[in-house]
């Protein structure tokens, strides 16, 4: 119970650092003098302190996404696979779970971006939308196919199952699904080259444009929220995709954890580093390539059998 | 007994003398008196019978009788008619009443057809009753035609005569004793002759190749010989078919069926088609009544004789009343569907509303149940064949093709009661009639009058 | 005659619980309507005949209802009559009656006996059909056509959204269901299921849930839009059954239950929030006088209970846990987790296709329900209609409430309708296996999936009120001030519309919709990005109805044409006409009266032909 | 001698159809009606039946005197076209008329051997085709309804020839509902003139 804690409140905690850290690293690569990796703590502590601003044209609905957004995400931190082979988990909800949690997430996000009546809003919550519902169905079938071959669909047990039993018979369907859900977890978190979160252009906005409105604590929070979908996207590949170092002990279990993650947020650095951003109707093609490739993970599963 | 053709008597004298119209048609209602005496007594002898089929007919027949003639009070103030053409028309109405009772309840095939050929003549003239050319070609072109199918009708009666006579010597022109002495007869004169006499009849009820010609000749007509037509004699018509078809069931059943299925079929399609083209009432409601004349004919022979039997009532009173009130939906303009229901008021719109839904045999119309029922049996005779899926297909198209005659009544309705249209003035004896109509047919799907419908035949 | 066994009971319940708040919400929207008293008639038979349909017990009162139940619904369509209502009135009766063909020919081929017998005395008889597949493909046709299954699904999105808005919900939440009642009652009739017909309602369920929710992402009417979400949830009700079927004939049972009771949990979820949606979206255009999303925003400034209602709805259609919907959906993916290691190659090949269709469904619906929401109630009014509305009045507020308490309901005591659901089935026993404890809903196959909806929304609210408490902790000073616009004033018309929110997906599926675009400006004189008004509209072309229909309406009017020329080239001649017919029916007599042999039919052919030139057609030459 | 009268029958049957003329028209009816009389009459002698003589009687009175009277009269008072052109030409009829005699041997050849009147039923039915050649082969009024008279000629050779006669009764019947058709007829003409 206490590993399992732990666990939640490690990712809870090292999320704004790995946002950073990708910041900070994409930085070098590009010879510029890196930030530190932990200004998304800085930025976050000072945004609390801030005013307030909402518009005079949102409703009740700019208050209350705020809450329905970084809830869903914080009850999934809960549902994280473990760390450690012995540790506590949950056992009660499963993938579609977390999968609908995090739509429940975009949903009100999106929302949000329609309330304050400005075009940039709608912008962004019309190609959010867009990217989501492709997003979608990718997300499901590479979910399927992962517990398909982990033999359960409670990630948890699935992480474990993978663990001691790796699907060798499987290994294409695996490298399919993985392949499928690292493009996942580029797209969903607005990185390059389905996003570029930081820039403010309106040619390639997304998701900042959703929070143009945003101010103070409530950018705060949107930004923990991001930083969060991102650690779980992360700990998630991590999880299923490198499932290995569970059943070590666990101080070795835990620092294998963290090199993952590090492997995963310096992968997505290199990749942005490396390429453009994508025109809109571009990035289907993208998500199309996750789409199928989770598709055909699923029916090379399905033809092989068990 | 003969009694029964008094009241005919009675019209075609008075129609003799100037009497006030009004008191003409009460006359004219009496005609129903005989015929609710003879549904209860029933007797048999050389030339005449009188059995649960053809009282039923008879009564049903007599109903519509006297919603035609109460419907007369208003006519002549309708179109506008003279005094000569209303006691010419009381004339030829007596003839053809005579005719037909005759016909109903003959025993003897040659006095059926003698009173068939009094009633078909007598028509040749109501038609010609209202002024006009087209009338007049028409009713040429009726009295041609007709006397064509007629006289197939007696040309297969005699061969049928001289197929049955080496047996039954002079009681071969008996149905019933034909229909006793079925198994016995020689087959292939028998056939010959019954297929002139259905191609005469079904050329008579307007099927398949004369579809427009019926619909001609209502539409150039006064409306009451539509609803005579469709009301009565084409069920002094059916009824020669069904007694008919009786013995042609146990001489072969399969050639029976065969033979109406491909008519009736042929029919079918032909009259759905023409109806999604249909651009006016009369016509519509013409070619609809052969659609439902094509359903009884092939309900009867697949054996659903309850169905066919309870089908030919409702038709005979939905179809009368449907015909009756065209003289008010049209009395703007022909060819117009729009708006024509909206400006009657109430009570009259609910009645023809009704009408109109009750002949596409929606709930709880009889033709409802009937339908159910003809189709019903038309499963069972297929099941009973060799060709079983191909009897289901052929099941299925009758529906498909009752489905597009469905669809343009859907949409005249709907035109009809939802657009705009002018106002129009209905009279008191029009409602009569039209409640008249809606009470008899109502009448049928009362749960005794199923039972005695269903006991007819069995 | 009437019957009340399970499924029977269960279905009543179902309408049951779409009527109650209906009646409520009906009675606060009568003022709007002008034939009040053809529309009560009208809707009280329409229920009664719902329930009739659903408690009958032999054949002809089914059929009696069943007809019944069209033909109220059609006049209920027909309340407020213009051409719109015209149209879709026609449409819908005469699709209604096109699949009661189907049914009719069921029943006359099952109920040879007698119609008067009632449904398990048939069981016996249907087990020595000879054709089972032709039984099963008239169910299909004719109960789907009237659930509005693709390709039968074109008169839906034109019937459900003319009808006055309590209409509505009855007949997209409460009357395609009754469908499904049909369907399940007699498909459980049918004896010795095969794999192809299972395989078939799931291909039919994911090819309907994806074409509803695309064509409703394109829609611009709010309550076509919620009609094609029908269209989209009846294939997701589709695919469990079919899954169920598929289990049910490779002899698993308990998969099969367990997929059987989520399609009908689904029709019970389904049932609750359209209603509720098609409830709220009557409200607004109650409030706005007009169905064009175009032409709303902002309302949930005015019309508070109204958005919350449709928010609820939207969020429980979007299958977001932990409502309702979501529970439903997630038990029919775990029923499709079950299809691991079946053998035949036609599942191998179907099963990852309706697992795609339905994920890409769900992704869509999302982006659906955020514009109906978000253009709908959210931003600055787009119009005088939208600036001006008021909140619905008591009544109607009440019914929404009412079914808001529905939607809630079917969450929380998710345990209890799943035991009833299951127990009324004629399925196996599986509640136990579902439910160790009530709190914890599992799945049945090996991947011990799991949900709890009571925890779930437990822990969310839990994390909900810690992020208040933070949030209000921190007592941050508030300011309000208008949105920025890049400087610009901030204006209705700079908002996004609904074209353009779907503007992206819209562009995705150009290949589906082949849009058709009207637009023009008005420029100010010599620039080209400056302009005094514009317009832009793009409405896009049903692809089924253009092919299906418009192709058999011509074909259809090609016919009678055809045989119109006949009979009008028959009028000149009929005795030429009774000629012919006379010898072609005396001749066939000769032919087929002993034995046929091909030179007499040859013989027939020849003569009739001659007959027939000369007489017929050489004689009109001159 | 029956056959001899029924050759002649249909003989003139035949001529009738190549006729362009109205009132040469109404003389072969008058010959054909004449004919049939004399059937009716050698077949009662035959079956020594009082009542068929009485038939043969009436028709011959009846059919090849007074029908073509008032027939000629209607066409006089009502000044009718006299002229009737055939609207199928000469080489189809040449073909046609033996197509139907053969057709109608051929459709009664199954019962020849059991039924021995069987060739008065073929000539009479193939009478009954082409008398309805008749009809369709005029355009003018006047013709359909000679044709049809024509036609009823067949039925009653039918009805003497193949089953020896019918009951009496029913053959008054029909005789009276020819003069019917025959006031009709002339009904019909009358409002023409009013015109």
């Amino acid at each position: 119970m206490i590993q399992y804690l732990f666990t939640s409140l490690f990712i809870f905690l090292i999320a704004p650092f790995l946002v950073g850290f990708i910041k900070s690293l994409k930085m070098w690569l590009l010879f510029k003098r890196p930030v530190s990796p932990f200004q998304p703590y800085r930025d976050f502590m000072k945004l609390l302190k801030k005013e307030i601003i909402y518009a005079k044209e949102a409703s009740v609905i700019s208050r209350a996404s705020i809450f329905m957004i970084l809830a869903p995400i914080v009850v999934v931190l809960f549902l994280l696979p473990p760390i450690f082979h012995n540790a506590f988990y949950i056992s009660f909800m499963d993938a579609f779970t977390i999968t609908g949690l995090l739509s429940l997430s975009t949903f009100f996000l999106m929302l949000l971006g329609l309330d304050g009546a400005s075009s940039f809003g709608g912008l962004g919550s019309s190609r959010e939308a867009f990217i989501a519902s492709l997003v979608e169905p990718a997300m499901v079938l590479t979910m399927f196919s992962i517990s398909l071959m982990g033999g359960s669909i409670g990630i948890s047990k699935a992480t474990l199952h993978l663990n001691t039993h790796f699907p060798m018979m499987h290994s294409a369907s695996f490298i399919l699904a993985s392949i499928a859900f690292f493009i996942l977890l580029i797209a969903e978190n607005g990185r390059i080259p389905v996003d570029n979160p930081e820039t403010h252009l309106e040619l390639t906005m997304v998701h900042e444009a959703m929070i143009l409105e945003l101010t103070g604590t409530n950018l705060a929070l949107i930004e923990l929220a991001g930083a969060l979908k991102f650690a779980i996207f992360s700990t998630l590949f991590v999880s299923l995709f490198l499932p290995f170092g569970v059943n070590l002990v666990w101080y070795l279990a835990f620092v294998v954890f963290v090199l993952k993650l590090l492997l995963v947020s310096v992968t997505v650095a290199l990749i942005e580093v490396n390429t453009a951003k994508l025109r809109l109707f571009k990035v289907p093609n993208l998500l199309g390539i996750a789409i199928i490739f989770g598709f055909l993970s699923l029916f090379t599963f399905y033809i092989l059998g068990v | 007994m003969y009694f029964v053709f008094l009241p005919s008597i009675i019209i075609i004298v008075l129609s003799f003398f100037k009497i006030n119209q009004i008191v003409m048609s009460f006359v004219a209602t009496s005609v129903i008196f005989p015929a609710i005496y003879l549904f209860f007594n029933h007797m048999h002898n050389d030339y005449f019978m009188v059995d649960d089929l053809n009282a039923f007919i008879l009564l049903v027949s007599s109903v519509v009788a006297v919603g035609v003639s109460i419907s007369m009070i208003s006519l002549p103030y309708r179109l506008g008619l003279k005094k000569k053409q209303i006691k010419h028309f009381y004339l030829f109405f007596g003839i053809f009443f005579l005719g037909l009772t005759l016909s109903i309840l003959s025993n003897n095939m040659g006095l059926y057809w003698i009173g068939l050929e009094f009633a078909t003549l007598s028509t040749v003239y109501m038609i010609k009753i209202k002024y006009s050319t087209f009338a007049y070609n028409e009713s040429w072109k009726y009295l041609i035609v007709g006397a064509i199918a007629i006289s197939l009708i007696l040309f297969g009666i005699i061969l049928i005569y001289s197929a049955t006579k080496p047996l039954l010597q002079e009681q071969a022109m008996d149905f019933y004793s034909l229909i006793e002495n079925a198994k016995m007869i020689n087959g292939y004169l028998f056939e010959i002759g019954f297929f002139l006499v259905s191609t005469g009849m079904f050329i008579k009820m307007g099927f398949f190749p004369m579809n427009l010609w019926i619909a001609d000749i209502e539409r150039s007509a006064i409306y009451q010989v539509g609803a005579l037509f469709s009301g009565i004699l084409e069920s002094a018509i059916l009824l020669g078919f069904f007694r008919l078809s009786e013995v042609e069931k146990v001489v072969n059943n399969a050639h029976l069926i065969t033979f109406t299925y491909v008519y009736g079929i042929l029919t079918l399609f032909m009259v759905s088609f023409l109806i999604y083209r249909a651009k006016d009432y009369m016509r519509l409601f013409s070619l609809s009544g052969i659609e439902h004349m094509s359903l009884i004919v092939i309900f009867w022979v697949s054996g659903g004789y309850f169905a066919a039997l309870l089908h030919f009532a409702a038709h005979a009173f939905i179809k009368p009343a449907l015909f009756l009130s065209t003289a008010v939906l049209e009395s703007h303009r022909k060819y117009n569907f729009r708006g024509t229901l909206k400006g009657i008021g109430g009570t009259p719109t609910l009645l023809i509303s009704m009408l109109m839904l009750a002949i596409i045999s929606l709930p709880p119309s009889p033709m409802f149940f009937s339908e159910i029922y003809g189709f019903k049996a038309m499963i069972e005779s297929a099941t009973l064949s060799s060709h079983f899926l191909l009897m289901v297909g052929v099941v299925f198209f009758i529906l498909l093709l009752l489905s597009i005659v469905f669809y343009k009544f859907i949409t005249i309705y709907q035109e009809a009661l939802y657009e705009e249209g002018e106002p129009s003035h209905i009279y008191r004896s029009e409602i009569l009639t039209l409640s008249i109509f809606v009470v008899a047919t109502l009448t049928l799907i009362l749960p005794p009058v199923l039972q005695a419908i269903e006991g007819i035949m069995s | 005659m009437f019957s009340f066994d399970g499924l029977s009971l269960l279905f009543l319940f179902l309408i049951l619980l779409g009527v109650i708040p209906n009646l409520v919400y009906m009675s606060g929207y009568l003022s709007h309507i002008e034939r009040k008293r053809h529309f009560l008639i009208h809707y009280f038979m329409f229920i009664v005949s719902m329930v009739g349909v659903v408690l009958s017990n032999n054949l002809l009162v089914f059929l009696f209802f069943w007809e019944l139940m069209s033909l109220t619904s059609w006049q209920l369509i027909l309340t407020n009559s213009n051409a719109e209502t015209m149209k879709a009135g026609r449409f819908y009766f005469f699709m209604t009656h096109f699949g009661f063909i189907f049914i009719l020919l069921f029943f006359l081929l099952i109920g040879s006996e007698s119609l008067f017998a009632d449904f398990d005395s048939l069981k016996e008889l249907l087990a020595n059909f000879k054709y089972p597949t032709l039984l099963f493909l008239l169910i299909t046709i004719g109960f789907l056509s009237k659930a509005g299954v693709v390709p039968l699904h074109v008169w839906l999105p034109y019937a459900h959204p003319v009808a006055p808005s309590p209409v509505s919900a009855l007949m997209s939440g409460v009357m395609l269901k009754v469908a499904i009642y049909a369907f399940l009652r007699f498909i459980f009739l049918l004896p010795n299921w095969q794999i192809e017909w299972g395989v078939i309602i799931l291909v039919l369920g994911a090819i309907s849930s994806l074409v509803g929710v695309l064509y409703a992402l394109a829609e611009h009417d709010i309550k076509a839009l919620l009609a094609n979400h029908s269209v989209e949830n009846i294939g997701i009700i589709l695919i469990a059954i079919g899954v169920g079927m598929i289990f049910m004939s490779l002899n698993l049972p308990t998969l099969s239950a367990f997929a059987f009771i989520a399609g009908v949990y689904h029709s019970f979820n389904h049932m609750s929030f359209k209603s509720l949606l098609f409830m709220s979206a009557g409200g607004v255009l109650y409030a706005t006088d007009t169905k064009n999303m175009e032409k709303y925003g902002g309302l949930i400034k005015s019309m508070p209970v109204t958005t919350f209602a449709f928010l609820i709805g939207a969020i429980s259609i979007s299958a977001l846990p932990p409502t309702n919907g979501f529970l439903s959906e997630w038990m029919i993916f775990q029923s499709m987790l079950g299809s691991n290691g079946l053998d035949a190659i036609e599942l191998k090949i179907s099963f990852p296709f309706a697992i795609f269709a339905l994920a890409l469904t769900g992704g869509l619906a999302i982006a659906c329900f955020v514009k109906a929401f978000g253009i709908t109630f959210l931003g600055l009014s787009r119009s005088q209609n939208s600036k001006h509305a008021k909140e619905v009045n008591g009544m109607m507020q009440f019914g929404q409430i009412l079914m808001i308490f529905v939607v809630v309901g079917l969450m929380l005591y998710l345990p209890l309708i799943i035991k009833f659901i299951n127990e009324s089935l004629p399925i196996e026993n599986i509640y136990a296996t579902i439910f160790p404890t009530p709190w914890v809903m599992k799945s049945v196959n090996e991947n011990f999936g799991a949900v709890s909806p009571i925890l779930l929304t437990f822990a969310l609210l839990l994390v909900v009120t810690f992020i208040a408490i933070f949030y209000l902790s921190l007592r941050n000073k508030e300011r309000i001030c208008h949105t920025w616009a890049c400087g610009y004033n901030t204006s209705s018309k700079s908002q996004y519309t609904a074209t353009g929110f779907a503007g992206p997906i819209r562009r995705f599926f150009t290949w589906l919709y082949k849009p058709e675009v009207h637009s023009h400006k008005q420029t100010v004189a010599g620039h080209t990005t400056k302009f005094e008004s514009s317009f832009y509209e793009v409405h896009v072309q049903p692809l089924f109805e253009k092919s299906l229909y418009e192709g058999t309406k011509k074909l259809l009017n090609y016919i009678s044409y055809i045989v119109y020329r006949i009979s009008h080239f028959e009028k000149t001649k009929y005795s030429v006409l009774i000629f012919n017919l006379l010898v072609i029916v005396l001749f066939s007599f000769r032919v087929f009266y002993n034995e046929v042999t091909w030179g007499s039919v040859v013989l027939e052919v020849v003569i009739i032909t001659i007959f027939v030139k000369i007489l017929l057609i050489g004689g009109d030459k001159k | 001698m029956t056959d001899i009268f029924m050759g002649f029958f249909l003989a003139t049957l035949i001529i009738s159809l190549f006729t362009t003329r109205l009132f040469r028209l109404y003389s072969w009816y008058a010959l054909n009606s004449l004919f049939l009389g004399l059937i009716a009459m050698s077949v009662s002698f035959e079956l020594d039946d009082n009542e068929m003589l009485i038939v043969g009687c009436i028709t011959i009175i009846m059919k090849s005197l007074i029908i073509p009277f008032v027939l000629r009269d209607i066409t006089l008072k009502f000044n009718l076209q006299r002229s009737i052109p055939l609207s199928i030409q000469n080489h189809f009829l040449v073909i046609i008329v033996p197509l139907i005699l053969a057709f109608t041997f051929y459709l009664i050849e199954p019962i020849t051997i059991m039924y021995l009147q069987s060739n008065y039923v073929t000539i009479a039915v193939s009478s009954l085709f082409l008398s309805l050649l008749l009809i369709m082969e005029h355009k003018t009024v006047a013709s359909k309804v000679l044709g049809f008279l024509f036609i009823e000629n067949s039925l009653f050779l039918l009805a003497i020839s193949a089953t020896k006669g019918m009951p009496m009764i029913i053959e008054l019947g029909i005789f009276v509902d020819l003069m019917m058709f025959i006031v009709v007829i002339n009904l019909l003409f009358k409002p023409q003139e009013e015109k």
